[in-house]
């Protein structure tokens, strides 16, 4: 069946996730992703997942916020219409600060909130491992691995095999 | 909800009266009536206004909707030119004496009112009854129709009345028939009374005003055995003694005196002299808190006081009384006063018995005043008689039935004539009684026909000033509710109703003015403001010997409390108190609004128990009236001080309910006080409003004050108390200051605190009326405010006053904390509050160190009613609910400066630009002007040794200073 | 890992623990899943409900007659400018900085505890700042020009100014409600996605589900997940202390004695947390009664809060000493003068209310006993909102109604809507709260499972 | 656990949050341009008035002097709206018997003033002042475009504040010499800039950009 996104293996809990993934990951399987109803240490980096570029993200929102905030406060009481107000000049950064730094904040938080959605390619409501019946689990107390199909050396029989024997509750496949 | 919250309330919306016919009509008439020969000044006027009108509409309706419509002339008026303000001449009579007055114009309304320079009793200033003038003249509570026993009815069936009852008495020679006017000075009125006296051989004509001045005439008759009228040059004195006359508060020539009186207390650099002056009264009045050395006695003290310092002044037969507690004091006086003999005087109250008047005159004749610092010419009004005496003639005949027909000219006798004569129980017992009154008061409820009064600025009439000097009042504006004048009443009782007010008047004058070219010396007179020649000459009166033995025992003061009755500061005799201005101003002294109060010394109100608010019952002659205490530091002890005026029942929805009567204390024999009352707390409270709370100045140096002594050894005093930090002494860079640095100065030593500028402010900028109600809670809207502090005993506390506007802080506070900008910093150093853009944080009240900020809490502004929108001065934004204002320095004035000048490639020049609060002011104490000229007025004034900023610790660098106070004491009198 | 460890009564616990024993992924997942899921709700809920409902109702009615009739329906004035609403403003910008704090702070400091408050404790911080800037507008005496403030090309060609604190509090405020919405969102989404897995009904599951946004626990997902969190966390702690920081620049940039010191920033941030903390206790309890959470929220939880009330409360305390001392040695005559009027002018009882509630009533924190009685800490709680409330009104009111020139003193008298709007923002809060804790998780489910995860809560499974 | 949402449902996500954030920017937009069009501002909006009264035939045919009717402009604030009888000054000689100058005559007869509707308005808390404009350099059709090209005369400009501004930041943009104040068709010259700042000098135009200049 070439239709076929996937196969699926069920864990009871994240000690024997991590294992496999690990195992799959020497195997020479790349392309699978883990669930789990937590975030679990280590899950990401044994299926060879290493770095994400939230951080820098954010750092980018921040520095635009500071400049933009700034900026727009000096173009608009120093270029557009300078006014003198109680005698204090033009330009009073000091008092620009506040805002300034609002600005920033806002810019990252957003960075790292847009940031973090855009790379999960969120929203997705939907996706193929939710074909899978006792997915529904993996939000509670359960944990899988799935492989997917388009994985090179994804192989029906061979690779349900393989997640077998990793101490799984059963291997189901998902259809795209 | 009280009947006076009810007033407050119905304050703002004042349509429905105004809705009458004819006022419509006048408004909404968007056709002038074809002009008749533009000459002629009444009809052109009359064009005016009905083009005022429309225009008016359609500005003033934009304010809220888009006006679609422009309406132009038919025909064009001459000399006027839209958008520019005309300014025409007049006077306002009060207690028939004139003021003069210029007032100002848009497309014929008159909108605000000033003093005519060229008015021996005006010299450019006007009091708060002038400024307000302008209030009542728009107020559409006025009468507007001639009614008959309250019915509607018209001129012309009153006129076949009117004829009826001529016919009769003209078979009797008007036996039956009675006049009752105020006092008349007006010649035009005087003659015409006479020619109906003539007519009507047995008629009687009497005369009566509440504030009457008898006994000074009284007192003038005994010293001098004829009717004197005096004058006082204060310019020319060096030492003055004020035996309550408070004459710089009110009379006919109050605002001449400030002039004269402050003009002799200006000091520059350098060895100075300062008049000094002697205030001997029971209740402080401003003339008090201008005093070297105030001495409070009762007002039966006076006399006995007055007496000891004739004595020592070798007066014959002055018979001082037992030697008494105040003996140094009086001493001390009369030696200062004997010191200055020829630059001295001494001046009587008008409250104060005949004798005391008679005593000054005697006393000045001894000083040698006559001539210098005392002037006698002839008697002002037409027929100068004893009001009481008068009135009490009238009552007597009414009641004796011998009355068919009472004409009464003006006034409201029903309310302000004395209890015990039942003025009002026997007029019933007059057959036809006629009212004349811009009101339809008490005494109109109690006549047959009303007939709506027309204001001074509605009609033709003259009237003399203090010295005699006549001024032509010619109408601004058409009546707007139809009104009459006394003239055209008087025409009508002599049976010529077809004439017009400026008919009559102007046939005088054609008679009588003895002119050579008549119709230029008419325009002149009407350009002027005043008929040239008409001053009466001064006239050297010889002291009757002995006059003091045979007519005058020395009085006993009577024993207990005494009770004074006083002209209200505000609301005068009672007449103005349909007037919201005048209503919402706050009194001089006592900072209440909307209300009078029984005033009582602190020691008096410990003794009895009282406290501020406290309701008691006043006992009087069988009389009672239940009043609210309020506490007056350096009132005399055991005296109660009453203001009349109050507790209308008919006033209009402003004045009716507020405060209490005292009219209901007042007889006949004694008028102005005497001794007898009685105190009842009766355990209610009833709230007062007054708008400062806190009097003492929490040694704040807010307003700094030396003897002249200490200014002649150390000219910066007022400077060294509190450092100001050094201009320098910023992180900034500063704003450069380019051409014009406006600012202004204000002299401590000079104002009397008399709160005109309060008023006229009011009337330039638009400011709204907010009621009592408002004014409790701190939301009054004057622009300016004077600050009264006291210091020292409350017994005998040093006063002080001080007109607080806007400061234009060149680092102000206010506008930091604006977060849209609504207040910032001109390039001439104005505040700039813009309406339009405020959102109403109410932030910058909140920083203003001097919280000259005022707020609009609700809609306060009237958007409503017509005639108050056609009072309104066009080149002012009228400001609508949530909006924050405050002071501007008049800047629509120094915008129409600035414009004029720069058409004409010039600056503007120093004195040109006048802000409202300066003009009015009579003792010149505001002065506005430009700092970047060295030569101009204000800078000179900056660089006094007196100038100083207030909280100047603070760094907000004012551009509004003020000069200190000084004090000229006599060293033989401890402080 | 050996069987000992794990057996939950071989623990040693020095103080109650953050999570009872005996709990397992499921029944976490259940037990709070189920308050919202289930189709009953308590009867203390629906008495609640009535209650606030009514509450707004009156909130809505003074509304109504502020826009119809001005700001003069309150007691303000001249001299006292500001009154209710900016204390109101001040007050509940104070109360929403413990949630924020709660999630931010503690989760840096790696505080288990925080887990099972810091869901409600957001949602209280954001109900908080919406109650909050609702004041500043209705206060303007024209607020249907409100966007003035914002800076957009108008056709006037004008703009904000700047210099202004009311500006800073604008962009401060929206700036703290966005990423503390943010904040609280991003938390939801995984428990959003198990109650989405969990309802039975399509329609739930179909909210949820949007909600969720196709959540699936994916290992990678968690990573990035993590990742955002914690520095959302990083850069919401800093804008807690600037938030607050800036009101208090409301009164300390203005130069009215009691208002202009250099003191507030610090010293509003801790009266912030303090009121927050307060706040917090006074949901908590009810909260962990009505809908027997004492599991999640033990004692533990109550103590921390305790100390850290008394901490900020000390925090708080030593402001007000400070102010106090401030003023005397400034030997500034004004600065001088406003204290004394503080302590025994026309508004002395404001003053020893506040010592009473904010300094006083605290101290009894410092007793294990009180701290471990739930009556004893709610009835402290309930003491300092009221004292912190009080608190604002001492600085706000007291501060503007004796100022420099003693010819403009004046009192303020609150009118019945000064109090409408106060007790109807109080009833919108709750609302607010209300419905929150019927429709969402009021305690963050993943974040249980992880404590669950850690051995020393765990149980074997089966 | 079956599918919640269909596959479709992805593409609906993505494409309504972009929709979301295109239509917000859209909005704002079109608020921008919607405040400066001439729906809101009435710009080259032809009004009609009681009389047809046509600006291109006096001013611009008959070559009249804008003073001749608008008399105050150069001393008032009020630039000055003809009364009847300046009409009738010439239209009692000339279409003496019009029938669309029966308005005019009505007017003249009955003394009812014409009722013209307002073209230019200002807000109340405006103060706009003809004569300094005029004697400053100013001219007629800076503001109120080649008003004798106009038939029925409509708004020439927004007269929003950002457009007042536009001069009374840099007059030497705008000002000429007051001899061609009320010259209709004056283009600025070449060098206006060079111009302008001569005569900015020459009539000492100072600083315009305070509040007080036009609020009070």
């Amino acid at each position: 069946m070439s239709a076929l996104y996937g196969l699926m293996a069920e864990f009871d809990n994240p000690e024997d996730l991590v294992d496999a993934a690990r195992r799959a990951y020497q195997e020479g399987y790349r392309k699978m992703d883990a669930y789990t109803p937590y975030p679990v240490e280590g899950l990401a980096d044994a299926i060879g997942f290493r770095r994400t570029r939230i951080p820098l993200i954010v750092l980018i929102g921040g520095i635009l916020g500071c400049l933009s905030g700034f900026y727009l406060q000096y173009w608009i009481s120093v270029i557009s219409y300078p006014l003198n107000v109680g005698g204090r000049p033009y330009n009073s950064w000091p008092s620009f600060i506040p805002v300034t730094f609002e600005m920033a904040v806002l810019f990252a938080a957003l960075g790292a909130v847009l940031g973090m959605l855009g790379l999960n390619r969120l929203p997705m409501p939907y996706h193929p491992v939710f074909n899978v019946p006792r997915f529904a689990l993996a939000t509670r107390d359960r944990f899988f691995l799935c492989i997917e199909a388009a994985d090179p050396r994804f192989d029906g029989q061979r690779t349900r095999w393989f997640l077998e024997s990793l101490n799984s509750r059963g291997v189901s496949e998902v259809e795209p | 909800m009280t009947q006076k919250d009810a007033r407050n309330k119905t304050w703002r919306s004042l349509d429905e009266l105004a809705g009458t016919a004819e006022f419509q009509r006048f408004l909404e008439a968007e056709f002038p009536e074809p002009a008749s020969g533009g000459t002629d000044p009444v009809s052109r006027r009359d064009l005016l206004k009905v083009m005022g009108a429309s225009l008016t509409l359609a500005g003033m309706t934009a304010c809220r909707t888009p006006a679609e419509k422009i309406v132009p002339y038919v025909r064009a008026p001459e000399d006027l030119v839209p958008g520019k303000p005309l300014f025409f001449a007049t006077a306002m009579p009060m207690g028939g004496f004139a003021k003069g007055l210029l007032v100002e114009s848009h497309l014929g309304r008159p909108t605000k009112v000033e003093g005519n320079p060229e008015h021996p009793a005006s010299l450019g200033a006007t009091d708060v009854f002038g400024q307000a003038s302008v209030l009542t003249l728009y107020d559409p509570d006025r009468s507007q129709v001639v009614t008959r026993v309250g019915r509607l009815s018209s001129w012309m069936t009153f006129l076949a009345a009117l004829n009826v009852a001529r016919e009769e008495q003209h078979l009797k020679k008007g036996a039956g028939l009675r006049l009752l006017t105020g006092t008349v000075t007006s010649p035009t009125l005087a003659e015409q009374i006479r020619s109906l006296l003539a007519e009507f051989s047995s008629a009687k004509w009497h005369q009566f005003e509440p504030v009457s001045r008898d006994h000074a005439r009284a007192g003038a008759h005994v010293a001098f055995g004829q009717d004197v009228n005096t004058i006082y040059r204060f310019d020319q004195a060096q030492v003055i003694l004020d035996l309550e006359a408070d004459f710089l508060g009110w009379g006919p020539a109050n605002l001449r005196y400030v002039r004269d009186f402050t003009a002799g207390r200006r000091v520059g650099q350098g060895p100075v002299a300062m008049n000094r002056l002697y205030v001997v009264e029971s209740c402080p009045s401003i003339t008090g808190s201008m005093a070297d050395h105030r001495l409070g006695l009762r007002a039966g003290e006076v006399e006995s006081f007055a007496r000891k310092v004739a004595q020592r002044l070798g007066v014959q037969d002055a018979s001082p009384g037992s030697p008494g507690p105040h003996d140094q004091f009086a001493e001390a006086v009369a030696r200062d006063l004997a010191q200055h003999r020829g630059a001295s005087l001494v001046v009587a109250g008008d409250q104060q018995p005949p004798v005391v008047h008679a005593l000054a005159h005697a006393i000045n004749h001894t000083l040698g005043a006559e001539g210098r610092t005392v002037i006698h010419t002839d008697p002002v009004e037409a027929m100068p008689v004893d009001q009481m005496q008068s009135l009490r003639e009238l009552v007597g005949d009414m009641q004796a039935g011998r009355v068919d027909l009472l004409v009464i000219v003006g006034g409201n006798p029903v309310f302000t004539a004395p209890r015990d004569l039942a003025f009002a129980e026997q007029l019933s017992k007059v057959k036809l009684r006629v009212h004349l009154g811009l009101y339809e008061d008490e005494t109109s409820a109690l006549c047959h026909w009303h007939i709506p009064e027309a204001h001074f600025l509605e009609s033709w009439s003259d009237a003399r000033a203090f010295d005699g000097t006549v001024t032509i009042l010619q109408p601004l504006i058409a009546p707007l509710y139809g009104g009459r004048s006394a003239h055209e009443l008087l025409a009508a009782l002599a049976g010529k109703a077809s004439l017009s007010g400026h008919d009559i008047v102007r046939d005088y004058w054609e008679k009588h003015g003895r002119w050579k070219i008549f119709e230029e010396s008419w325009q002149v007179a009407l350009h002027d403001g005043l008929v040239a020649g008409t001053r009466l000459p001064p006239k050297r009166v010889a002291l009757r010997a002995g006059f003091l033995k045979e007519s005058l025992p020395a009085q006993k003061p009577g024993r207990g409390l005494e009770i004074a009755f006083r002209p209200d500061p505000t609301i005068w005799d009672g007449s103005f108190a349909n007037n919201g201005w005048l209503q919402e101003m706050p009194k001089p002294l006592t900072k209440l609004t909307w209300d009078n109060a029984a005033l009582v010394s602190p020691a008096t109100a410990q003794r009895l128990g009282l406290h501020n608010e406290a309701v008691v019952e006043l006992r009087y002659r069988g009389a009672s009236v239940r009043a609210p205490v309020w506490i007056m530091p350096g009132h005399a002890d055991d005296s109660v001080t009453v203001q009349l005026g109050y507790g209308r029942t008919r006033a209009g929805r402003v004045g009716t309910g507020a405060g209490f009567n005292a009219y209901l204390l007042r007889t006949a024999d004694e008028p102005w006080f005497s001794a007898g009352l009685e105190i009842r707390r009766t355990g209610d409270r009833y709230s007062l409003v007054s708008t400062q709370h806190h009097f003492s100045m929490e040694s704040r140096n807010l307003i700094r004050a030396g003897t002249l002594g200490e200014f002649q050894k150390n000219p910066r005093f007022a400077q060294q108390v509190e450092e100001s930090p050094p201009p320098g002494l910023t992180l900034y860079p500063g704003h450069p200051q380019e051409g014009y640095a406006w600012g202004m100065a204000i002299d401590l030593n000079a104002c009397i605190g008399c709160g005109a500028c309060v008023l006229a402010c009011q009337a330039e900028n638009n400011i709204p009326v907010v009621g009592k109600r408002e004014a409790g809670r701190g939301r009054s809207m004057h622009w300016i405010r004077v600050d009264r502090y006291y210091e020292g005993p409350p017994e005998d506390p040093a006063i002080f006053h001080q007109p607080v506007p806007c400061m234009h802080c060149e680092n102000a506070p206010c506008e930091v904390v604006c977060p849209v900008g609504a207040t910032v910093h001109g390039s001439e150093g104005l505040n700039e509050m813009i309406y339009n853009r405020c959102v109403g944080t109410r932030y910058c009240s909140n920083n203003c160190p001097y919280k000259v900020r005022r707020f609009n809490f609700f809609e306060f502004a009237d958007w409503t009613t017509p005639s108050l929108k056609a009072q309104r001065n066009p080149n002012v934004t009228v400001r609508s609910r949530g909006v924050m204002e405050k002071c501007t320095y008049c800047v629509q004035r120094i915008n129409a400066a600035k414009i004029e000048a720069e058409k004409e490639d010039r600056k503007v020049r120093d004195g040109e630009i006048v802000t409202a609060c300066q003009a009015v002011c009579p003792a010149q104490a505001i002065v506005f002007g430009d700092l970047s000229d060295p030569n101009s007025r204000l800078a000179r004034l900056k660089a006094d040794p007196r100038n100083y900023a207030l909280l100047a610790g603070l760094n907000t660098r004012p551009r509004t200073t003020y000069l200190a106070r000084l004090r000229n004491p006599n060293p033989e009198i401890r402080g | 890992m050996a069987e000992t460890e794990r057996d939950p009564r071989t623990i040693e616990l020095r103080e109650p623990p953050v999570l009872a024993p005996g709990h397992s992924f499921a029944s976490v997942t259940d037990k709070i899943g189920g308050i919202v899921l289930s189709r009953r709700t308590p009867r203390a809920w629906m008495a609640g409900f009535a209650v606030s409902f009514l509450l707004v109702m009156i909130l809505q009615v003074a509304i109504a007659y502020l826009l119809a009739r001005g700001v003069g329906i309150w007691g303000i004035g001249i001299p006292v400018g500001w009154g209710f609403a900016i204390v109101n403003f001040v007050w509940w910008i104070g109360i929403g900085h413990a949630g924020t704090l709660i999630s931010a702070i503690l989760l840096l400091m790696h505080q288990e505890w925080r887990t099972s408050i810091n869901r409600f404790a957001e949602a209280m911080t954001l109900f908080a700042v919406a109650c909050a800037g609702m004041f500043p507008l209705l206060h303007l005496g024209r607020p249907w020009y409100f966007y003035w403030l914002f800076p957009y090309p108008s056709t006037m060609g004008v703009w904000p100014q700047f210099r202004s604190p009311l500006v800073w509090d604008v962009f401060a405020v929206s700036t703290y409600a966005t990423v503390s919405f943010m904040f609280w969102f991003v938390g939801l989404i995984p428990d959003l996605a198990s109650l989405r897995d969990q309802a039975r009904h399509w329609f739930p599951r179909g909210i949820y589900g949007m909600l969720a946004m196709g959540w699936r626990g994916s290992a990678i997902h968690w990573r990035r997940y993590e990742d955002a969190y914690r520095l959302l966390a990083g850069i919401a702690t800093p804008l807690v202390v600037s938030v607050h920081s800036v009101v208090s620049l409301d009164f300390a940039v203005a130069i009215l004695p009691g208002w202009h010191s250099t003191i507030f920033p610090p010293y509003f941030v801790a009266g912030a947390i303090y009121s927050g903390f307060a706040m917090v206790l006074t949901l908590a309890i009810p909260l962990r009664a009505v809908y027997h959470l004492e599991d999640f929220i033990t004692p533990r939880h109550l103590q921390n809060m305790a100390k850290v009330l008394l901490a900020t409360g000390l925090i708080v305390a030593y402001g007000y000493f400070m102010e106090a001392l401030m003023a005397w040695y400034s030997g500034n005559r004004y600065e001088q003068f406003m204290m004394v009027n503080r302590v025994l002018g026309p508004y002395a009882w404001v003053f020893w209310a506040v010592m009473a509630t904010n300094v006083l009533a605290v101290q009894a924190c410092w007793s294990r006993r009180v701290r471990s009685s739930v009556p004893a800490l709610f009835a402290v709680a309930m003491l300092v909102n009221v004292g912190m409330w009080l608190e604002r009104f001492m600085i706000i009111v007291v501060g503007l109604h004796r100022d420099f020139l003693p010819s403009s003193w004046g009192m303020y008298y609150p009118t019945i809507w000064d109090w409408a709007t106060l007790f109807g923002s109080i009833g919108l809060f709750l609302f607010l709260m209300i419905l929150f804790v019927r429709l969402l998780p009021a305690i963050s489910i993943f974040e249980l499972r992880q404590l669950v995860a850690k051995p020393e809560y765990a149980r074997s499974k089966t | 656990m079956a599918q919640l949402f269909h596959r479709s449902a992805n593409t609906i996500a993505r494409a309504s949050i972009l929709g979301a954030v295109l239509a917000l920017a859209v909005t704002g937009g079109m608020l921008w341009a919607l405040y400066r069009s001439g729906y809101q501002t009435e710009v080259g909006v032809p009004r009609q008035q009681p009389v047809p009264f046509s600006h291109k035939h006096h001013a611009g045919g008959m070559g009249i002097d804008c003073r001749y009717c608008h008399t105050s402009v150069e001393n008032s604030s009020y630039a000055g709206l003809p009364p009847t009888e300046t009409c009738m000054s010439c239209h009692s000689l000339i279409w003496a018997d019009a029938p669309v100058l029966e308005p005019v005559r009505a007017s003249f007869r009955t003394g009812e003033p014409l009722q013209w509707t307002r073209v230019y308005r200002l807000p109340d808390f405006v103060y706009f002042d003809h004569s300094i404009h005029v004697n400053k350099g100013v001219g007629c059709s800076t503001c109120h475009g080649r008003v004798d090209q106009m038939p029925l005369t409509w708004r020439a400009n927004t007269l929003l504040m950002e457009w007042c501004l536009e001069c009374h930041r840099q007059p030497e943009h705008f000002v000429r010499p007051r001899e061609y104040v009320f010259q209709m068709d004056w283009n600025p010259p070449a060098d206006q800039l060079s111009l302008g700042r001569r005569l900015v000098a020459q009539y000492n135009i100072r600083k315009l950009t305070d509040c007080y200049t036009c609020h009070r």
